[in-house]
């Protein structure tokens, strides 16, 4: 069967949660393949939270916060811009592609953007293929 | 965890739900999820039967955790909690599942669809396992109040209060009440009397019960959090006095410009060009004259001095154009035979009377000169006599012509900038600044009056440069916050805060300059840190930074969030 | 002192001017029998005064206090300053006795212009001598308007612990801020910052929240009102309906979307946006087939709803409330744009309206936030063409945006709105944003950047290469299919007549419909350009002269989103006060001239 | 070099009319709105900013005023009631003052009783020289009115006629050339070569009958009654130069001539009365203001021509007495008319007028041959 990448978004409780919900009164489709995880700001998102989803099998992982200025407190997305640097640098280490994880900004009127990003991601990422993580893990499990 | 006896419990929405995902399979994988007692799919979870089921579900089944798979909490969050807490348990011990906004009204596959929500649904289960029983606290809340500053807003923040029958402390540096506004005469544009409105605020404040007035004093300390301020006032004698307040209004106003800044109108060396406050001054006793003591002819008023410019102050300061519009009508009528011009940049006349008023100048023959931001007229004298008259030349640009105006006495509008001070005052009181000085609000429409530390306000020209009425309605808006609370008694704590785990805090320090409303206090014996939950807006970003992971974000937990990730996938 | 200073009374009017409401002979007669008064004279001003006869005059009557008397006694003020001066005498000793500031404007207008002239020769603050007495209070709170200042004070008293009564026109709260896309000068999303107000008031036990409502009648005291309240059904189920659009989706009518200024379409059963509160659906009566078919006809929406949660012959019902205070916050309308035929609005599809702007680039608004020109389409309801914004529409290359659209202008409003440079710069920011090729012109004759950071955008939107122009933009004209805008660039001392695709017109604000018919219920005054009246334009500017009804937000004046918020806030304070003291004030107008004198007298001898 | 400011100017126009001028702030509206508002010639705006700010030498060196006809689109349009066009009229009345050499216009515009003093005292002084002159040296026979021995000779008339034509008119001309100095002369201006004024000089007839430009006006009607209103003058003034003793001349009609003298007279009467009846009901914006000078012309024009169909119909009725007695109270009208009015008042804009489009071609003109372009197009250019 064809490979439907796994991916976790996580969205801020303020804007981009808001806007995902949106998206949903306004009926607006988009691929299935995004799982969202509500934080109340983006800035509560530790990269462990990502590297957990990325060794629990996910192919990829959204994040979507305030536009920046928008911050509900004052500037975590802000926080949030330099932590996910740093998550980047680690992927590399990883020797994961980048293109994997996701930072967008996403405001409470911007559903028809959310959809956008989602399927964006997701088309994205199929063409990555499943991330090595886990092509890793089935090995593993297939081995033993 | 295994031994949480889980229900979970799926609506249909009507269609809304049903028609793309399938909740009796919802249902059935739920069942097999570890922990799950019961799970059940209803036409509208929401209505009075549905939370029927559920309250009953509860007792039935001896539930311990619930699990909504519905519409998006940011609906029904609310209603469902308190379904929970009917059923007879905590209210945070439900978790939803947004299976409508985020999954059937989205995607147009059935099967995916379905697929999704339960993986959505399946999350939530694990995550409602690790929820923990939360309730709401309170935090005591002292009702009186220390007012920063006696000018005309700390003035009306204090008699707000004070005749709400609350103990107020204004202090003011200076021996008398009135900042400012005690500096004019008349006020634009209707040229009220500046005078009476201030005697009245401080013949009332000076009289009144409840406000303790301290002159000539200083707050010199703060310690403490929202409802349990401590501060310390240096008094006229030189002692120190303790308070306790519950909530603090900063309103220690502006300070005009240093005209001398800008060289080229000569202020300080040209005898005759003179600051709008040194005019208010004149025209209060009466004798608008040159130093020399003549009565002057030909006069001009500057506009935006150290205002709108690149050299000194990028921002309008709002009260200057219709001032000079009152300047030049105060002229005209104690000296009728005088030519006065007005040299403006734009002309601000957006309040309520003012754009009448700007006719009503022009009708009394003023002469207005447009001249262009940053190139600001040079002023010079006539001749070699320093009480000969000077000359201001500029290029005129609705003539586009460069002119030399004639004039015997010159008034610079000089701006309003920060009080000298304004950056020990912020840090007195934890409060921060934007890049020109003023204090920042905590959110310029939600929120102008509060500031990222809680029980801390700002009212007045302290935040921008303001004209009374908004100084007014800001310092009363201040006082609203503070009677709110007051009125409560005590400082309700939302249930979900960051809290340090004392025992595993290595007290480094990270998380302090991270929060935003400096709710984390760090305490030097124990060398811990620790956070005031009433302060603290659980934002989570001290829990993400914390390296020893000693802080936890409440309900929304690592364990909490891993178990959630897990579930998706 | 007032006994011992020989005190002569100037009652000053300009001679070209009409009298006004009070009687100034009257008042001069009256005041020159006041303690210390020698001389009273109606001065009627021609040109203006001269300081040197004043002085004069002053000397022979040997007068060492100056009382100005008159609907704008500050103009006169400086003179008698200096005439006073002159001989010595003390400049602190001119007082004014302002008709206009202590509002001597309404009715009883010679008797409260004596009061304010007796304060003035007693050397009193007539605000200090006229003291309302109290009252006790009924702590429930009236909030008259849902918009983004209404929200704000119901919140305020609400989050205090007491009951609010939150009366809104349309069919959620939100005003016109919900509909817009940003705000200036931050640009953060209007929605993000509205919406979870929004929700809070609808979830707050304290806020009972009326829509679709009107106040009908006010009668009672300052701290004891009793009102009626309209409240037309929306005949939908607020509590059950789940605002899952099936009823909208069969319902066969469609009409123009109040909230989409009529950009877009809606059924007759619909809910105002997505983000409504409550969020529910609502009948349109005017529209509905079944209600103008006394039920004959359709009713597909009942149906359809699994809920069973659309009654269409729901009956509108009248409400009987008892509050102690009441917040007028009904906002603003925008003026309407066709009545200056010259800007082409209605006969030119691409010239828009504010607000049409805002929802135009709102992200949820009919083209998804892109902009667009219109383009004809043949509509089969109608079987007409019509013009219609589509979201693949052909994109402006060119823009102009023109400032004081029906304000500054004596033809219209002659009152500036405060609000438009700054949301026109704000267009012009989102069309250089969204178009980054197409040209954006502004015309504007004063740029009023006022507010904190407002200087910093007019800065950032120049370097972000739009041409701002300074003339005011005299006629849209079209020719074979282009339009052509005409005006004065008069800093490049040229007349320009340019090609434009769109013509933003920057209409200004102005009170609502029905203000005067509310002020008429409520029974407070309205002043110049029909704004409700303050009752101090410096110190009490959310006041009345009636006591425990106060005015928030734009009803008062133009005003923007922070100063909105701060006066709601401010209002909120006063009538917190007043519950946490249990006393209201009855307001000015039930003081007679004896209480204001007697108090005056008190005053002047501690 | 920068220019001094004369605040006080505004004061002085206000006493030719333009009161209002203050209250304007700006805005440009008017001269976007003005058909013929183009560069390089912007008004109203411009011109009136000079006045605001007492450029003085700038405004008597503007030809504006003068390229516009009030329409009073401007005034109607107008944000603040600064009767733009009224402005305008008024700094017109301000210019010829200022053109004119002798002070008298000056004199005139700023006090009515002195013009109308003037017009009085040249009334009776006429009324007084033809009558000597009719009994000394004329026929000194009241009851003949035309051949042989009429009471007043249309010789001797006309002699007179010719004399004080050529005094007025050498008085405009002088008045002309001081308004070629200020408008062309000083160092702002550019240099306009001999050969230009020679190429457009058909322009000032060309303007001067047809009114071309004032057609261009939104409302044409203004137009059109102004131009009847000129030609029938002008006409008049023809006949009455050439054609005098065939007009005299009787009993029988020389129709030739009377024919035209009967049209051109209905014209002026008619539209003269127009324009009195416009005044009074101030129906228009361009006749919401009205100077005292506009009125004397106006009551002038009628009352010459009135008179002048008096005497003749009288003539023609037999009734030579009565007819020289009418011909004296119409020459008591005619010559103080043409004596205050042409060279001191308003009908020296009959002069003025195509004159400064004349000037304006030509200096529009020189400064695109300056820039290098083309002169501009009779439509404003397009912005960049």
């Amino acid at each position: 069967m064809a490979f439907e990448p796994r991916i976790v978004g996580f969205l801020c409780n303020w804007c981009s949660y808001t806007g995902a919900d949106l998206a949903g009164t306004s009926r607006i489709k988009y691929a299935p393949n995004v799982r969202v995880i509500r934080v109340m700001c983006t800035a509560r998102i530790e990269p462990t939270f990502v590297l957990k989803a990325l060794s629990e099998g996910a192919d990829g992982a959204l994040i979507c916060g305030c536009h920046p200025g928008d911050c509900h407190y004052v500037e975590g997305n802000y926080k949030t811009m330099r932590r996910f640097a740093a998550l980047k640098r680690v992927l590399r280490t990883y020797g994961i592609e980048e293109e994997r994880v996701r930072l967008e900004w996403v405001s409470a009127s911007e559903g028809a953007r959310f959809a956008e990003i989602v399927n964006d991601m997701t088309e994205r990422t199929r063409k990555l293929g499943p991330s090595r993580v886990k092509v890793q893990r089935a090995a593993d499990t297939a081995a033993r | 965890m295994a031994e949480e006896r889980i229900g979970v419990f799926v609506c249909n929405c009507g269609t809304n739900i049903a028609k793309m995902v399938d909740g009796a399979a919802v249902v059935k994988a739920a069942t097999e999820m570890p922990g799950v007692e019961v799970a059940c799919a209803y036409k509208y979870m929401c209505s009075n039967p549905g939370q029927e089921l559920i309250t009953r579900d509860i007792r039935d089944h001896g539930l311990s955790r619930v699990v909504v798979a519905a519409c998006s909490p940011r609906m029904h969050e609310g209603t469902f909690r308190k379904a929970v807490e009917r059923g007879g348990i905590n209210p945070y011990f439900l978790e939803m599942a947004n299976i409508r906004e985020q999954c059937s009204w989205v995607h147009d596959d059935p099967a995916a669809a379905t697929e999704k929500a339960t993986a959505l649904t399946r999350a939530s289960v694990q995550r409602v396992t690790h929820h923990q029983p939360l309730e709401k606290r309170s935090v005591p809340m002292c009702p009186a109040t220390l007012v920063i500053g006696g000018g005309i807003a700390g003035l009306t923040a204090a008699l707000e209060l004070a005749d709400a029958d609350q103990q107020v402390y204004l202090v003011e540096r200076q021996a008398q009440l009135g900042g400012n506004v005690a500096r004019l005469d008349l006020t634009a544009p209707y040229l009220d009397s500046a005078r009476d409105l201030l005697r009245d605020r401080v013949t009332r404040v000076t009289r009144h019960p409840g406000i303790q007035v301290l002159l000539e004093s200083q707050v010199v300390g703060l310690q403490g959090f929202v409802g349990n301020f401590r501060p310390t006032v240096k008094i006229g004698t030189g002692e120190l006095l303790h308070l306790e307040v519950g909530s603090v209004v900063v309103c220690t106003g502006y300070q005009e410009f240093d005209a001398t800044r800008v060289r080229q109108y000569g202020y300080g060396r040209l005898p005759d060009v003179i600051t709008s406050f040194e005019l208010e001054a004149m025209l209060r006793r009466g004798k608008v004259e040159t130093r020399a003591g003549k009565t002057p002819r030909h006069v001009a008023v500057v506009h935006c001095v150290g205002s709108r410019s690149r050299e000194f102050h990028p921002y309008c300061s709002r009260v200057c154009c219709m001032t000079g519009l009152k300047y030049a009508n105060e002229i005209k009528s104690a000296i009728p035979e005088a030519y006065v011009s007005n040299l403006y940049v734009d002309m601000s006349a957006f309040g309520k009377g003012c754009e009448d008023f700007y006719k009503r100048t022009a009708e009394a023959r003023t002469i207005f000169l447009m001249y262009e931001k940053n190139q600001a007229p040079e002023i010079r004298l006539a001749g070699t006599d320093p009480e000969g008259g000077m000359l201001i030349a500029m290029k005129e640009r609705l003539s586009g012509e460069e002119i030399e105006i004639p004039s015997d006495l010159v008034v610079l509008m000089v701006g309003m900038e920060p009080r000298r001070d304004s950056d020990e005052v912020a840090r007195l009181v934890n409060i921060s600044r934007d890049k020109d000085g003023w204090f920042i609000e905590s959110h310029p429409k939600l929120d102008p009056v509060a500031t990222t530390t809680d029980g801390v306000f700002i009212a007045g020209a302290c935040q921008a440069p303001k004209d009374i009425p908004d100084s007014v309605a800001q310092a009363r808006a201040a006082a609203a916050r503070i009677l709110a609370k007051i009125h409560q008694g005590m400082i309700a704590v939302d249930a979900v805060y960051a809290e340090v785990l004392e025992a595993h805090c290595s007290g480094c320090r990270v998380c302090n300059e991270l929060c935003p409303y400096t709710a984390i206090e760090y305490d030097e014996v124990a060398r811990r840190s620790h956070i005031i939950s009433a302060a603290c807006k659980a934002c989570g970003c001290c829990a993400a930074a914390c390296p020893s992971g000693a802080i936890q974000a409440r309900h929304f937990t690592d364990q909490q969030i891993f178990a959630q990730i897990e579930g998706v996938l | 002192m007032s006994a011992r200073s020989r005190i002569g009374v100037f009652v000053c009017h300009p001679a070209d001017s009409d009298a006004g409401p009070v009687d100034l002979q009257a008042v001069t007669a009256w005041s020159a029998g006041l303690p210390g008064v020698l001389s009273a004279r109606l001065v009627l001003v021609k040109r203006p005064l001269d300081p040197l006869a004043l002085r004069e005059e002053i000397r022979r009557g040997g007068l060492t206090a100056i009382v100005i008397a008159g609907y704008r006694p500050g103009h006169y003020k400086p003179a008698f300053t200096r005439a006073l001066a002159a001989d010595g005498g003390d400049p602190d000793q001119v007082r004014l006795a302002s008709f206009r500031e202590h509002g001597a404007m309404a009715e009883h207008a010679l008797e409260r212009a004596k009061a304010v002239v007796a304060c003035a020769v007693h050397g009193v603050p007539f605000s200090l001598a006229a003291q309302p007495e109290s009252v006790p209070v009924n702590p429930a709170t009236l909030v008259i308007g849902g918009g983004v200042g209404g929200i704000q004070a119901a919140l305020e008293i609400a989050d205090a612990g007491h009951t609010v009564y939150l009366v809104e026109r349309q069919g959620t709260i939100g005003g016109h801020m919900a509909m817009f896309d940003k705000t200036f000068p931050t640009l953060d999303c209007a929605a993000c910052i509205l919406t979870p107000k929004m929700v809070s008031v609808g979830q707050h036990p304290n806020i009972e929240l009326m829509v679709l409502s009107e106040v009908q009648e006010v009668q009672g005291r300052a701290g004891d009102y009793r009102v009626k309240v309209l409240r037309h059904a929306t005949r939908v189920d607020a509590d059950t309906c789940v605002a899952c659009a099936d009823c909208a989706q069969f319902c066969p009518v469609v009409v123009p979307s109040e909230f989409d200024v009529g950009i877009a379409t809606r059924k007759a059963i619909y809910i105002p946006f997505p983000q409504a509160v409550p969020n529910a659906y609502l009948v349109d009566p005017e529209h509905c087939t079944w209600i103008l078919s006394d039920g004959k006809k359709c009713g597909a929406c009942v149906k359809k709803c699994a809920k069973e949660a659309i009654h269409l012959d729901a009956k509108d019902e009248v409400v009987e409330l008892q509050v102690g205070n009441i917040v007028v916050a009904t906002g603003y309308d925008t003026f309407d744009a066709r009545r200056i035929e010259r800007y082409g609005y209605g006969a030119h599809p691409n010239v828009l309206t504010a607000l049409e702007f805002e929802r135009l680039t709102n992200a949820s608004g009919p083209t998804g936030g892109k902009i667009v020109l219109k383009t004809l389409k043949h509509n089969k309801r109608t079987k007409s063409d019509e013009w219609v914004f589509e979201p693949d529409g052909p994109r402006p290359k060119a823009v102009a945006i023109l400032h004081c659209v029906g304000s500054r202008d004596q033809n219209h409003n002659a009152y500036c709105s405060r609000v438009c440079c700054m949301y026109s710069l704000k267009f012009a920011h989102l069309v250089r944003e969204k178009l980054p090729e197409a040209r954006c012109l502004e015309f504007y004759i004063d740029m009023r950047a006022f507010g904190k950071g407002y200087e910093e955008f007019f800065e950032r939107i120049q370097e972000e290469g739009v041409f701002v122009v300074r003339g005011r933009s005299a006629k849209v004209t079209e020719r074979d299919g282009q339009l052509y805008l005409r005006g004065e660039d008069i800093l490049a001392d040229r007349v320009v007549e340019t090609p434009v695709d769109m013509v933003l017109l920057s209409v200004g604000l102005q009170p609502t419909a029905d203000a005067d018919r509310l002020a008429g219920i409520l029974g407070i005054d309205r002043a110049e350009g029909g704004w409700f009246n303050e009752l101090d334009s410096n110190t009490e500017p959310t006041s009345t002269e009636r006591g425990g009804i106060f005015v928030a937000g734009a009803c008062q004046g133009p005003k923007d989103i922070p100063d909105t918020v701060a006066q709601a806030s401010a209002v909120a304070a006063q009538v917190l006060q007043t519950i946490v003291s249990g006393r209201a004030h009855q307001g000015r107008r039930h003081l007679t001239l004896e209480d204001i004198e007697k108090s005056a007298r008190a005053l002047a001898a501690q | 070099m920068a220019v001094r400011m004369n605040p006080g100017l505004v004061d002085d126009l206000a006493r030719y009319g333009a009161d209002d001028v203050t209250k304007c702030f700006q805005c440009g509206n008017c001269s976007a709105a003005c058909p013929f508002s183009q560069d390089p010639f912007i008004f109203p705006r411009k011109p009136m900013r000079y006045l605001q700010m007492g450029l003085e030498e700038r405004l008597r060196s503007s030809l504006e005023p003068w390229l516009c006809y009030y329409c009073g689109e401007c005034s109607v349009e107008c944000p603040r009631g600064a009767e733009p066009g009224e402005t305008m009229m008024s700094m017109r009345r301000w210019l010829t003052a200022q053109y004119d050499f002798t002070g008298l216009s000056r004199l005139f515009y700023r006090s009515w009783k002195a013009e109308l003093l003037a017009i009085l005292l040249v009334s009776l002084i006429t009324g007084a020289g033809f009558l000597t002159f009719g009994f000394l040296r004329g026929g000194g026979d009241l009851s003949v009115y035309d051949g042989p021995g009429a009471f007043l000779p249309a010789g001797a008339v006309h002699v007179f006629d010719w004399t004080m034509g050529g005094a007025l008119l050498a008085l405009l001309l002088v008045n002309c050339l001081r308004m070629w100095r200020f408008t062309m002369g000083g160092e702002r201006r550019p240099r306009v070569p001999a050969g230009a004024y020679l190429r457009h000089l058909l322009l000032l007839p060309w303007h001067f009958f047809t009114q071309k430009r004032y057609a261009e006006c939104g409302e044409k009607r203004p137009w059109a009654t102004h131009l009847v209103l000129m030609l029938s003058y002008v006409t008049i003034l023809v006949l009455v130069m050439f054609f005098l003793r065939d007009l005299q001349f009787g009993p029988e009609i020389r129709w030739s001539v009377h024919a035209l003298g009967y049209v051109a007279s209905i014209g002026l009467i008619t539209t003269a009365s127009l324009a009195i009846r416009g005044r009074l009901k101030k129906d228009a914006p361009y006749h919401k203001h009205s100077h005292e000078s506009d009125w004397a012309f106006l009551v002038l024009l009628v009352f010459v021509a009135s008179t002048g169909v008096v005497q003749h119909v009288l003539h023609r009725a037999g009734l030579p007495t009565a007819a020289n007695v009418a011909y004296l109270v119409h020459l008591m009208g005619v010559v103080p008319m043409l004596v205050v009015e042409v060279p001191f008042s308003k009908w020296s804009h009959l002069a003025y007028r195509p004159l400064a489009m004349y000037f304006a071609r030509l200096q529009a003109e020189a400064l695109a041959a300056r820039a290098g372009r083309p002169a501009p197009e009779p439509k404003p250019q397009l912005a960049t």
